[in-house]
């Protein structure tokens, strides 16, 4: 069939996929369209209840980019700090991790012969 | 191959070892930025004199036929290999230095410990 | 840079001839004895350097302007390339000029050990000079941008 | 990275670099040199040149040649975009 | 005329970008606009003569070109054993190579049009991109050794000095610093090989070098050498570093270029693996040592792209986590070396792979180049909310985004599907860490898409314009590419794919022609 591609294992066909999701968003709407239409905009339903607070200014609720996924890497720390250090940013550093792969190489190679 | 015998007479290809190690060990031990560029420069040297001695034939002489003395003549690939290999080592180190000027200018030094801003 | 004494200053005057002729009668001789474009190139890009070191900063800028010697790499590439381009008839980079060729340029035979004869090899010559004129004025420029250093513009 | 790690890398490398030299073939005996020969009998006729590493730069490798004289031109234009004038300061 | 036009075209396409570089730097000097022009037909002859090639090639097999002969089809002068000049060998693989390198260099100029306008010094920096294109079609079409070192380093040599085109922050000198060393050593590395090879056989064709090597200890150095340096210029860890230094602070046109250049390392790579040592090696060892490279590449690259905070040095982090994915393929069909079974998919699937992952992520660092043209800015901690803004940037950042993760149906999941199942024969566990891997690189992106493009509005980012309209154009163009071999990639795999892999597989077409 057109757009189907053997993987070796299996096949893959995005157009079957397509379908799949168009049909699926169908089903989605004919569900959407049963529920009960009380939702209205611009009443009280739609502002944010935070315990009873004043909404806070959006400056001040924006997530930076420091901040997304924290609890990661804060649980990973043990993984990251070597990682970092690592990644030490000096041009040595570099070329002797280029000789350190190359001496395994030789060894892996000559190990071959 | 006797090893032994050629272990003597590859004196040449010895040093080119020789100097495209201590070219690798400038580059990894030292923390000047400009002697990093001597070893590339050192291995380069190195990786020339490895071009220009394989072509060497005992006995034999230029490969120009201007007043030769005979037609035994040392290869001319290599020759022709190391001089286009020597041009664009000229290119590299002059571009490593405007480079090593532009961080000096950056930074205010030129050691590889101190210009790390890219890092992590 | 400061320029440097009137010694240095005079026997540069004389040497720096001497030098660029020296060059340029290496690109010319390149197809007949050791040398060539390159070597040639960077022989007269050292009378540049010399003459940058003892002049120093203020007068080497009415020596040499670094906008002609631009030029002169590109046209001195354009005409290497070009010259490539020519044998295209063929096959790029073919000798459309050397021995049996239609047109009488560079075409003479030599045989064997000879002591040369200048009006031999084809296109060599002739890259030979575009070869030369690119280095020396690629050299050049180098020496003049590195020797003058960063521009007194407006930094931010 | 360890300091020790990489120097003992460093011998083993300059181990390996050793035994390739000492299994080249002995200094000024090649073992092949079918092209090299090609090009001292034939390339005075087939260019005309009597410098054989001239007909080798400009004829048989022209193409390098072109690539060398590109890698000189491309030098000179990393040398004038370092040392050129900065108008624009792009970021903050 | 029309067949002795094809008959030149190996050549043609290298050097009219290369004459396009030298007329371009005196175009400059007269008119901007007269340089803009002449460079746009120049590339435009270009593409389309990389696209008569490609159909010739295609159809025909493959093409040489010998240089200075009297012939081009005279790969040996007369009566003679071996080649002594330069011969272009143009087949399967170096084609497909090529139609991606001028396709992204042409869509990246136009780009570029826009985006490099205010920055001074524009004609140095087209001169370089047009060097820098030139470097990485001559080392895709070139058959001999000692050529392949030449265009590597004017590659290298474009690339630094385009990395360092941002004067104006100190970074990029920096940056560029540790791209030009580590390019030179290895394009030095490689000349060291080179002259292994010619020591021995006096010869450096690459297909001859194929034909008559004895696979001394000699040969296993260079080989060994060869493979290091070639994986530290495509970037693989722990030889990655200088990767996202580079692409971090490089513009963000050039950093899409310079993943072309170090897919051509890539291919120089298979090239070398393949054709050059082919079966005479332990292939099962071989293979092994790139799955790891590449396994290794995946897991690192995507770890540390998730706690970056730089647009391009994310991005570049990703860059190595997709240069992983390639290896790790390669690997296993140099492992399996058959052009039948799961092997020839898993090579079919990091060629695959070489296709996407120069869309995917050109599309990403043209993106990140415009959020830099429209903000100024490239810490993510600063920008925010720019959705609002620039809706059709933020649309083509969730496209490229869900095709670099692998999200059906874009283009990234079907070779990544091809990844995963033949990985999984060849070893469980290497498959399960890639789709592990794989959907930690979504986290990223959708970090990258949260900070970036969602969010509230932001005062300082009130007034962003959307990107002029030829920005928009060619980021459209590649999404269109992406979403087209999403929906039909076995159109893709069964035409240009697995010639290109059968070429790799039949080694013995490349080295008979010589």
């Amino acid at each position: 069939m057109f757009g189907t591609l053997e993987t070796g294992y299996g096949y893959w066909s995005p157009i079957i996929w397509v379908i799949t999701i168009i049909v699926i968003g169908i089903i989605i709407y004919i569900i959407w369209w049963l529920g009960e239409p009380t939702y209205k905009k611009g009443t009280e339903q739609t502002k944010p209840f935070l315990a009873g607070m004043p909404e806070l200014s959006k400056e001040a609720v924006t997530v930076r980019a420091d901040n997304v996924y924290w609890g990661f890497k804060e649980a990973l720390k043990h993984y990251y700090r070597p990682m970092i250090n690592s990644h030490s940013g000096v041009i040595n550093d570099y070329i002797c991790w280029f000789v350190v792969v190359l001496a395994i190489v030789f060894i892996i190679i000559w190990g071959m012969l | 191959m006797n090893i032994e015998s050629s272990a003597i007479f590859n004196l040449p290809f010895i040093t080119v070892v020789v100097l495209i190690g201590i070219g690798l060990y400038a580059l990894m031990f030292k923390r000047n930025l400009i002697k990093i560029v001597i070893g590339i420069t050192l291995i380069e040297s190195g990786v020339n004199l490895f071009l220009i001695s394989l072509g060497y034939r005992k006995g034999c002489y230029a490969p120009i036929y201007t007043n030769a003395p005979t037609t035994a003549m040392v290869f001319p690939i290599p020759q022709a290999l190391t001089l286009t290999s020597i041009v664009i080592g000229f290119a590299v180190t002059a571009l490593m230095l405007s480079f090593a000027v532009l961080i000096y200018k950056n930074y205010g030094t030129i050691n590889a410990v101190k210009t790390r801003r890219l890092k992590g | 840079m400061i320029p440097m004494s009137k010694i240095v200053r005079t026997i540069t005057n004389i040497l720096y001839v001497f030098i660029i002729g020296f060059g340029f009668y290496v690109i010319i001789h390149g197809h007949l004895t050791p040398g060539g474009g390159f070597q040639g190139g960077a022989v007269v890009a050292s009378a540049f350097a010399l003459l940058a070191v003892a002049y120093g900063r203020k007068k080497i800028v009415n020596l040499l302007n670094k906008e002609h010697l631009s030029v002169a790499e590109v046209s001195g590439l354009l005409a290497f390339i070009c010259l490539a381009f020519l044998g295209l008839g063929t096959v790029f980079f073919f000798n459309f000029l050397a021995v049996g060729r239609s047109i009488p340029i560079f075409s003479n035979t030599p045989a064997g050990i000879n002591p040369g004869d200048l009006n031999t090899a084809g296109i060599m010559p002739l890259m030979n000079i575009a070869v030369g004129v690119e280095v020396l004025s690629a050299l050049g420029v180098i020496i003049l941008t590195m020797f003058l250093g960063f521009k007194e513009g407006k930094e931010k | 990275m360890n300091k020790w790690v990489a120097a003992v890398a460093l011998i083993i490398v300059f181990i390996f670099m050793f035994l390739t030299a000492v299994y080249m073939h002995p200094f000024g005996e090649p073992e092949n040199q079918d092209m090299d020969q090609y090009m001292i009998e034939n390339a005075q006729n087939e260019t005309g040149a009597n410098n054989v590493v001239t007909s080798v730069v400009f004829d048989y490798r022209g193409y390098d040649t072109l690539g060398e004289a590109t890698v000189l031109f491309t030098a000179v234009m990393g040398v004038l975009v370092v040392y050129k004038k900065t108008r624009k300061s792009g970021e903050s | 005329m029309f067949e002795n036009l094809v008959m030149h075209l190996p050549i043609l396409i290298i050097v009219i970008p290369l004459f396009g570089a030298f007329a371009i730097y005196l175009f400059g000097k007269v008119s901007d606009k007269a340089r803009n022009i002449f460079a746009f037909i120049l590339l435009g002859v270009t593409e389309f003569l990389v696209l008569v090639l490609g159909k010739d090639i295609y159809t025909n097999g493959l093409r040489v070109y010998t240089l200075g002969a009297t012939s081009a089809e005279m790969t040996t002068p007369a009566n003679y054993i071996m080649p002594v000049r330069i011969i272009l060998v143009v087949d399967a693989l170096s084609i497909f190579m090529g139609i991606i390198t001028v396709t992204i260099a042409f869509l990246i100029f136009i780009f570029s049009l826009k985006s490099m306008k205010e920055y001074s010094g524009t004609d140095k920096y087209y001169t370089l991109m047009f060097l820098l294109l030139a470097g990485i079609i001559g080392i895709e079409f070139t058959g001999d050794l000692f050529n392949l070192f030449v265009f590597l380093e004017i590659a290298t040599i474009a690339g630094a000095a385009l990395v360092a085109f941002f004067t104006h922050k100190a970074e990029s000198a920096e940056a560029a610093f540790k791209y030009v060393v580590i390019g030179s050593l290895s394009a030095l590395l490689v000349l060291f090989a080179v002259a292994l090879f010619y020591g021995q056989y006096d010869a450096l064709n690459i297909g001859y070098l194929g034909n008559v090597m004895e696979h001394s200890f000699l040969d296993k150095i260079a080989f060994g050498v060869l493979l290091t340096a070639f994986a530290m210029k495509a970037g693989s860890v722990p030889m990655h570093m200088w990767k996202p230094d580079a692409y971090g602070e490089a513009p963000g046109p050039v950093a899409a270029m310079l993943v072309t250049a170090s897919l051509a390392s890539m291919y120089a790579l298979l090239r070398v693996c393949f054709t050059l040592y082919g079966r005479g090696l332990n292939t099962e060892v071989i293979g092994w040592i790139i799955a790891v490279l590449g396994l290794l590449s995946i897991f690192v690259g995507v770890s540390m792209a998730l706690i970056q905070n730089n647009f391009g040095r994310l991005i570049g982090y990703t860059a190595v986590a997709e240069v992983g994915f390639i290896l790790l393929a390669v690997g296993v069909g140099f492992a399996e070396f058959s052009s039948t079974g799961f092997g020839f998919i898993a090579l079919q699937a990091g060629l695959f792979h070489i296709l996407n992952d120069a869309l995917d992520l050109g599309l990403l660092f043209l993106v990140s180049g415009a959020v830099l043209h429209a903000t100024g800015k490239r810490n993510l901690n600063e920008l925010g909310g720019l959705a609002r803004n620039m809706k059709y940037t933020c649309i083509f950042f969730i496209l490229g985004l869900c095709a670099v993760a692998g999200l059906p149906p874009m283009n990234g999941f079907a070779s990544k599907l091809m990844i995963y199942e033949s990985v999984y024969q060849f070893n469980p566990v290497f498959s399960i860490i890639a789709i592990l891997a794989s959907i930690f690189m979504l986290a990223v992106f959708v970090k990258v898409l949260y900070s970036v493009f969602l969010g509230p509005e932001l005062k300082e980012f009130s007034s962003v314009k959307e990107v002029p309209a030829s920005m928009l154009l060619v980021m459209g163009v590649i999404a269109v590419l992406i979403i087209v071999i999403g929906l039909c990639p076995d159109i893709f795999v069964n035409w240009v794919i697995n010639p290109a892999a059968r070429a790799l597989i039949d080694y013995g077409i490349y080295r008979g022609m010589i």
